[in-house]
């Protein structure tokens, strides 16, 4: 039993709703009408909304290129890790001038570096976004998921079952909420480090990796988690929930079957900034030192240190920077997309 | 009602206590103290032992949390003098009184917090309403366009832009610096203009979306229909029912980045070189000085635990049928 | 179910908006040349390390030499990124309190500068810069007259026993500890726990007051460098009647020419003319401006864009020990207007890779590594040429002594690291010598070194396992006697200019302890006679022997690979005057400053 | 597509002109699937202090016909057009200020589903008393006073109390009374009741028709009753219209409609309903097959796929042309007067029986 906007009949909801947008191509075709489940009825709405498929391909353009970092390194022959400007070996080209400054035209850009070089050190800005993409991406979607995941989870249980469970995890999330997040970094790696990496080994990447991944979903997911309670506040309220209480469901499948699909908008918004902005939460932990260490490529790196060269060198801080505006205009175009195919009631 | 406060209270307090209690035992597992910090190059085993005395570092941890706890209510003495009722106990770097120190720079923090949360409600959530209202005009996609390019943004790439523009280049603006507003409103105002602008569009682009789209949700309610049947205006429509059903998810959200501004935002105060409740904690941490490290996080985490009562409280004014368990 | 047309015009408005962050950038950079300035700055060098000479009772004498074309009035903005950790002189060791001492406090004696930087020590309240007898372990300062504090009552040699009793009190515990480990021995406290207050005094064998105005210090060997040991701010006068013990770091009572009027701790401190100080009894210190606004928690990107833009007050504004941000310095040097603004020099600082000798045994893997490390890579994550030059040897450019040409790895020829000659040592090295442990600390800089020191030695064949270390306790951590780590970089710099506040505390063999800067743990019989040798010398004969130590250190013992002396930039307003770059004080000379027009 | 028949014209209206005529109606959505022709082509009149019944299943397009009425569609995603005049007024041009005087004061409509047609934000005082604030211009008090007089006219106990409280504490019966005292509020000379009893139980369904039935006296307000029930229409309603697939396919006075239908699906609907006299293992005969889609309607004569009488119709005419409907008594079918009148004393009167 689904929200009240009952769909009568077998064709698509008579327009009780008012707010249809108007479609311009008729359909010619005699369709052959066939029942379709909601699932089908939301891919069909999504593939007909072509900036959302653009928008769907550049997401995994980028996904991709990501993960193709070292192919793409071996077409531009250069890689994230040498020192150009530095490098005894490549005495003969220099790149940079006396006070560290890209030579040349727009940063350094020439045949060999597509994307200019880095001042100070002179690596390759194309391998190192490239690489950049790779750590940042992966890592902002594990921990954005994680984030939401338990979010969502403890959103829902505590605003639908309120009371004494509602209590106790607020107070939890109050707790985690006001935790010191900064002096929690500061304390908590290298404790963990001596914990688990003997003192005279280099801690190796994936445990960074993973250490950063369980400090930023323990202090991530409290935002989602009040924002979901907060809808399944007003949503427990609805007779609809009632009448599938009465129709004897389980709390769990009223849950997931009823309040769930309700609470999509609040979700897919927050998840749709979420992501970019744990890319960057990445490259604030690498500063205060629990984050990946230097050689590391990271994309919210390089676009904050290209942020103090934007008056020597704009070139710098030009690609990352387009780069992560592209991406989240696509990411947030994509999760307008997903939610009003996913949502009927509220089409555009 | 009052009954639901009290609880919360209490449970705030019990909160609080058990985040000091957290963050008193995470600064101590910390590699090192400030008596081996401030110890300097030529450090003796004796010398680190006098500064340790005289910081009283040398007395067991759970005894020196209870001083500070306690400090709170009843206030306590230094050598250098009483600190009265709250007192969050005197800092080891510079020998001041935290709870001074932190009023001190509260002002900058709350000016930052109030005038940035003014900008991005109205323009960021006005920005949202009005598309929602005007769906599919031109407006409506240039306020959600630029609200996604803005999010895009950080404050340490916009804010060194804007100063450049503003500041550096033309000199239009005078440096951004806080002056109290009893001495010099004006100068307040425009001291602190520029800051506040650039951190509220980070906020802004968050506010315009969310708003956009729970006002179109709320728009599809049945009672809304019902209201325009009455022969209700669209416009009084969309501020006096649509926008209630709105309200909910916004004030969630309203209440945790109001509550993490009032904590300090450090960047931003970074970025235009004002002195906030951030860089406290910062310089804090930096300077392993225990006192000033538990002050500003018990002085941000008071906002938090406030905020959230707060924000419950708005539900059930918002929406009557959310009844305050 | 957004139509088509709207959603992608929504996309292209907004990519044309993200299209206009293309900035312009786009004129090419060929590179300016700083060829010229490396050269000038050597000539400077030598001026700055020429020995320092004891000045007489007429060098003593104020008032000090008027400025040329100095006028009076104004107020000095003073940009400062931290804020002052201590006000009270006995806490004072670090070089942002030293500058404001210097506009407050006066002590025994002081260092003067002439316009051709040569350096000399001068009475300050003393008549002269003290009479040496008994082959130096006897000093004796007598008070020139006229001196008082900003209240007003006059100064007495039991004011400076004070000042040197309060330094074994409980409450001072961030200051130097020389004058009281000469006089008192390494646990000078306990010779005097109450600190002078409880009304028991040193005794007349260590500290004697004849009279109102002589004080005789006596000391159990010769202890030739007092007088520069006095000249610091640690040891200023803080008269007995004003003492306010713990309170005194926030509200000292001044004796130079300018008192403090308002502080706000970490935010602002605001000085004023000090009416008792009598320039006729002061030979180095001016009084030309009316004031100094100190402004703290100015980042040094914020200061040096301010500076450059020289707007409004900014005009009147200098750095107290900040200096040019490191990405900006393009921009100061490519405008000549903002570049005659601006004073550079030499720091004291001489960074190096100190090896851990427990850990790191063998000479040749410590020579090879000092013929691979690429100092050029280092001094770029500094900021190129204005943030450092390559360093060949030990002595820094600031101290007596100093070497320019005596370079035995050939640093100065392959700055980026010569890779054929490091090879060749470590041809026969087992591979798990080869496996260094490089500890940094964890934070912004400490991560660009590591990126350097990790490029260059895995050229060479090293495996370099690099350990992050908490920035704020990182000499904490690597100066602890078993700390797991092979090599890590450290910077000493002289307290005074005189080798032996820079070979005894980091080669001396009985040095070694936990917490002690002797991070390389060197017990070497040799080198510890040169040093008891030199300590007993005549300053003039004494510079030989801590030259031949130097070059024993760095080819038979290497302790550390000499990496790149550190560089002083700074940046003031268009309108201050007298601005010059006191080799003392390794920043710019607060006592020498005016404004054009006030 | 099929062919149509010349469209026929709209019937010129005869005698007075009456308060409410609509003359060839026709709503369509656009959804992504394809145009939706929600009322294709709908007339009828309602005279003013008598009471139109609607009837027909659900997706026949009787809540869209009244919500166009009150001109409460979404410009962007519908179009209407044919014409709908209210005591002179034209309501299909005119302008969104007009609308908005005329709804909740001269027409009000009263919603199927009581739960979530009132607001939950505001209590059901503020929610009467805002229509009549706007269009009489009444004071707060005149305002409350004129609630709490109709919350008693509607039989909700204790309204003073009542007025002060919040939907959610109100129950369904009680909720459904709000609604029809707030569409009152404003004495509207047309009241369009939307399934007004559906949600209620037998006894209030009884109280709630009643009332409407006093308050047509006392007002002499015309009601347009839509509703799926015959029970509740034979005592409510003056006249009948019934809609199959967005059309009227016999209109007439309830007395002829209910006894002597002519049109296959009023047989069907009659047939399928059960009835207090008849024994109880009489024979229900439903209408086999399901409402029609809107989105490509059947050709010829809507109800053709599942009437049982078309191959009494020679050729194929029911499959192509479409039957008109007549004006005053009249049915939407092909077969001839005599067929209609011999089947339904043959075959469905004794099953009414």
């Amino acid at each position: 039993m689904t929200s009240p906007a009952k769909a009568e009949g077998s064709g698509p909801t008579v327009a009780l709703e008012p707010d249809l947008e108007p479609k311009t191509e008729p359909v010619q075709a005699e369709k052959k009408l066939e029942g379709r489940s909601p699932g089908q009825l939301m891919w069909q709405r999504f593939k007909r909304d072509r900036t959302g498929v653009i928008c769907a391909w550049i997401v995994i353009l980028y996904f991709v290129v990501a993960l193709a970092a070292p192919l793409l390194t071996k077409i531009s022959g250069t890689d994230p890790y040498t020192l150009y400007g530095q490098d005894p070996t490549y005495q003969d080209k220099p790149v940079l001038d006396d006070f560290g400054l890209p030579l040349g035209y727009f940063g350094g850009l020439s045949g060999s570096h597509w994307f200019g070089v880095e001042p100070q050190y002179g690596r390759d800005v194309f391998a190192m976004l490239v690489y950049g993409m790779r750590t940042s991406l992966y890592m902002a979607l594990g921990v954005t998921v994680l984030m939401m995941g338990t979010g969502i989870v403890l959103g829902l249980i505590g605003g639908y079952f309120g009371g004494r469970t509602d209590y106790w995890i607020g107070r939890v999330t109050d707790f985690f909420l006001a935790f010191p997040q900064q002096l929690f970094f500061i304390a908590f790696m290298p404790v963990v480090t001596a914990f688990f990496v003997d003192p005279r080994e280099e801690t190796p990447t994936y445990f960074r990796a993973v250490a950063m991944l369980i400090v930023l979903w323990v202090l991530g997911w409290m935002g989602m988690a009040r924002l979901i309670r907060s809808t399944v506040l007003t949503l427990r309220e609805r007779e609809f929930v009632e009448a599938a209480k009465v129709s004897g469901a389980s709390p769990g499948r009223i849950v997931r079957k009823e309040i769930l699909p309700n609470v999509v908008t609040p979700i897919l918004v927050q998840f749709t900034y979420q992501l970019p902005s744990t890319i960057l939460t990445i490259a604030f932990l690498s500063f205060a030192g629990v984050g990946f260490v230097e050689p590391t490529p990271d994309w919210g790196k390089l676009f904050a240190n290209g942020a103090k060269y934007t008056e020597q060198d704009p070139a710098f801080i030009f690609f990352p920077g387009i780069a992560l505006v592209i991406f989240v205009l696509a990411f947030n175009l994509l999760g307008d997309s997903v939610r009003d195919a996913f949502d009927p009631k509220s089409g555009r | 009602m009052l009954q639901f406060i009290l609880r919360r209270t209490v449970g705030a307090l019990v909160t609080l206590f058990l985040i000091g209690a957290a963050t008193f035992f995470l600064f101590v597992a910390a590699p090192s103290d400030y008596a081996s910090l401030a110890c300097g190059k030529d450090c003796s085993p004796q010398r680190l032992e006098d500064i340790r005395q005289a910081l009283g570092l040398n007395l067991p941890i759970a005894q020196q949390f209870w001083d500070f706890m306690s400090g709170i209510f009843m206030g306590r003495d230094f050598p250098t003098g009483h600190c009265s009722a709250p007192c969050l106990g005197q800092s080891f770097y510079s020998g001041d009184m935290v709870w001074n120190t932190i009023m001190d720079r509260f002002p900058t923090t709350l000016t930052l917090t109030a005038g940035g949360a003014v900008v991005f409600l109205v323009v960021g959530v006005g920005a949202g309403m009005i598309s929602a209202y005007k769906r599919g005009s031109m407006l409506d996609k240039f306020a959600t366009g630029t609200s996604m390019v803005l999010s895009s943004f950080q404050i340490y790439f916009l804010g060194p832009i804007v100063l450049w523009i503003f500041v550096y280049s033309t000199g239009w603006m005078d440096n951004p610096q806080y002056t109290p507003i009893t001495q010099d409103p004006w100068g307040w105002f425009t001291g602190m203009l520029l800051p506040t602008l650039v951190m509220a569009s980070i906020f802004t682009a968050q506010y315009t979306r969310m708003a956009r789209s729970s006002m179109i949700e709320q728009l599809a309610e049945e009672h809304v229909r019902t209201a325009r049947a009455k022969g209700m205006s669209r416009k009084y429509v969309f501020y006096r029912y649509a926008w209630r059903g709105a309200l909910i998810p916004i004030v969630t959200v309203l209440g945790i980045d109001l509550s993490s501004m009032l904590g300090g935002a450090v960047v931003t105060e970074l970025t235009f070189s004002l002195q906030g409740i951030g860089r406290l904690a910062v310089d804090g941490a930096i300077h392993k000085d225990l006192p000033m490290t538990m002050g500003v996080m018990l002085f941000g985490a008071f906002f938090i635990l406030i905020f959230n009562i707060l924000t419950d409280i708005a539900y059930a004014w918002i929406d009557p049928r959310v009844r305050l368990s | 179910m957004k139509s088509f047309s709207s959603r992608r015009a929504q996309a292209i408005v907004v990519a044309i908006a993200a299209g206009s962050l293309a900035l312009t950038g786009c004129s090419e950079n060929k590179g300016t040349n700083t060829g010229d300035n490396a050269k000038k700055d050597q000539q400077q060098a030598s001026v700055q390390s020429k020995a320092v000479t004891y000045a007489d009772a007429a060098g003593s004498t104020g008032p000090a030499p008027e400025i040329a074309g100095a006028q009076s009035g104004g107020t000095i903005t003073v940009y400062q990124e931290a804020g002052l950790s201590h006000l009270d002189p006995g806490q004072t060791y670090v070089s942002d309190a030293g500058q404001v001492a210097n506009l407050l406090f006066r002590r025994l004696t002081q260092f003067q500068e002439d316009d051709k930087g040569n350096v000399s020590v001068v009475g300050d309240l003393a008549t002269d810069s003290g009479k040496m007898s008994d082959g130096g372990k006897t000093w004796t300062f007598t008070l020139k007259d006229g001196i008082k504090d900003a209240k007003g009552n006059a100064i007495t040699s039991a004011d400076v026993r004070h000042t040197v009793e309060r330094q074994y009190a409980k409450f001072i515990f961030d200051g130097p500890t020389y004058l009281q480990t000469w006089l008192s021995g390494a646990q000078y406290r306990k010779a005097l726990p109450g600190g002078g207050f409880d009304g028991k005094h040193l005794p007349k064998s260590v500290l004697d007051t004849p009279d109102d105005k002589t004080v005789v210090f006596h000391f159990d060997q010769p202890r030739t460098d007092l007088p520069q040991t006095l000249a610091m701010a640690g040891y200023a006068i803080v008269p007995a009647k004003d003492d306010t013990k713990a309170k005194y770091d926030t509200a000292p009572v001044a004796t130079g020419p300018y008192k403090i009027a308002s502080y706000k701790l970490g935010k602002s401190l605001v000085l004023t003319k000090n009416s008792n100080w009598d320039p006729k009894t002061d030979s180095v210190r001016h009084q030309y401006v009316d004031g100094f606004n100190f402004d703290f928690g100015v980042t040094e990107s914020t200061q040096t864009k301010r500076l450059i833009a020289d707007r409004g007050n900014d005009k009147n504004a200098i750095q107290l020990t900040g200096g040019v941000e490191a990405t900006q310095i393009q921009d100061v040097i490519k405008n000549p207007a903002v570049s005659k603004r601006t004073v550079k020099g030499y720091q004291p600082y001489v960074m190096q890779l100190t090896f851990n000798m427990d850990r790191v045994k063998d000479l040749k893997v410590r020579q090879a590594i000092t013929y691979a490390v690429n100092s050029k890579s280092l001094i770029a994550g500094e900021g190129g040429v204005y943030g450092g030059d390559v360093a060949p040897n030990y002595f820094a450019p600031t101290l007596p002594g100093y070497e320019p040409k005596y370079d035995p790895y050939g640093r100065l020829k392959t700055p980026q690291g010569n890779i054929a000659k490091a090879q060749e040592l470590l041809k026969g090295v087992p591979a798990a010598e080869k496996k260094v442990v490089f500890a940094y600390p964890n934070s912004e800089n400490g991560q660009k070194r590591k990126v350097a020191i990790e490029d260059a030695l895995s050229k060479v064949g090293f495996n370099v396992v690099s350990k992050e270390v908490d920035s704020a306790s990182f000499y904490e951590q690597i100066g602890k006697l078993n700390n797991p780590y092979d090599m890590y970089i450290t910077g000493w710099g002289q307290d005074w200019p005189s080798p032996s506040t820079v070979v005894t505390p980091i080669y001396d063999g009985d040095q070694v302890a936990d917490g002690a800067p002797n991070y390389a743990h060197v017990k070497d019989a040799k080198v510890d006679a040169l040093i008891k040798k030199a300590l007993n010398q005549k300053p003039e004969d004494a510079a030989k022997t801590w030259k031949e130590a130097e070059h024993y250190l760095l080819e038979k013992v290497v302790p550390g690979a000499p990496l790149w002396y550190t560089k002083q930039f700074q940046l003031s307003g268009s309108n201050v005057g007298g601005t010059r770059y006191g080799s003392v004080s390794s920043l710019l000379d607060i006592n020498h400053l005016y404004l054009k027009k006030s | 597509m099929t062919t149509l028949t010349k469209t026929e014209d709209a019937p010129a209206p005869t005698g007075p002109e009456s308060f409410l005529s609509v003359r060839d109606l026709k709503v369509q959505f656009s959804t992504e699937d394809g145009i939706v022709k929600a009322v294709d082509g709908l007339s009828f009149d309602v005279e003013r202090g008598k009471t139109l019944g609607i009837v027909g299943e659900s997706g026949s397009g009787k809540s869209v016909t009244n919500l166009t009425i009150l001109g409460l569609h979404n410009p962007r995603s519908s179009t209407v057009d044919g014409e709908i005049v209210l005591d002179g007024k034209e309501l299909v041009t005119a302008t969104e200020r007009e609308l908005e005087q005329l709804r909740g004061n001269k027409m009000a409509m009263i919603f199927q589903d009581p739960l979530t047609a009132l607001s939950p934000f505001y209590t059901v005082g503020r929610q009467l008393s805002e229509p009549y604030m706007k269009h009489r211009g009444a004071s707060k008090k005149e305002a409350r006073d004129r609630a709490i007089q109709m919350l008693e006219k509607v039989g909700i106990p204790q309204p003073k109390v009542r007025f002060d409280d919040y939907p959610h504490q109100f129950s369904g019966g009680m909720r459904q009374r709000a609604m029809i005292a707030m569409a009152l509020m404003c004495d509207p000379d047309l009241l369009i009741a939307d399934e007004p009893t559906t949600a209620l139980d037998v006894t209030v369904q009884a109280q709630i028709l009643d009332l409407l039935k006093d308050l047509q006296q006392e007002f002499g307000s015309a009601i347009i009753f839509i509703t799926h029930d015959l029970g509740v229409i034979s005592h409510m309603a003056d006249d009948l219209l019934v809609m199959y697939a967005g059309r009227a396919v016999e209109r007439g006075s309830v007395r002829e409609v209910l006894h002597d239908p002519r049109h296959p699906y009023t047989w069907g609907l009659l047939s399928s309903m059960p009835r207090l006299d008849s024994d109880i293992d009489q024979q229900l005969t439903p209408i086999p097959g399901s409402p029609p889609s809107l989105l490509n309607p059947p050709s010829g004569c809507p109800f053709h796929p599942r009437c049982a009488f078309r191959d009494e119709v020679p050729g194929t005419l029911c499959t192509d042309v479409r039957p008109p409907l007549g004006e005053g008594r009249s049915t939407a079918c092909h077969l001839t007067p005599e067929q209609k009148q011999t089947i339904f004393i043959d075959k469905i009167q004794p099953r009414l029986r």
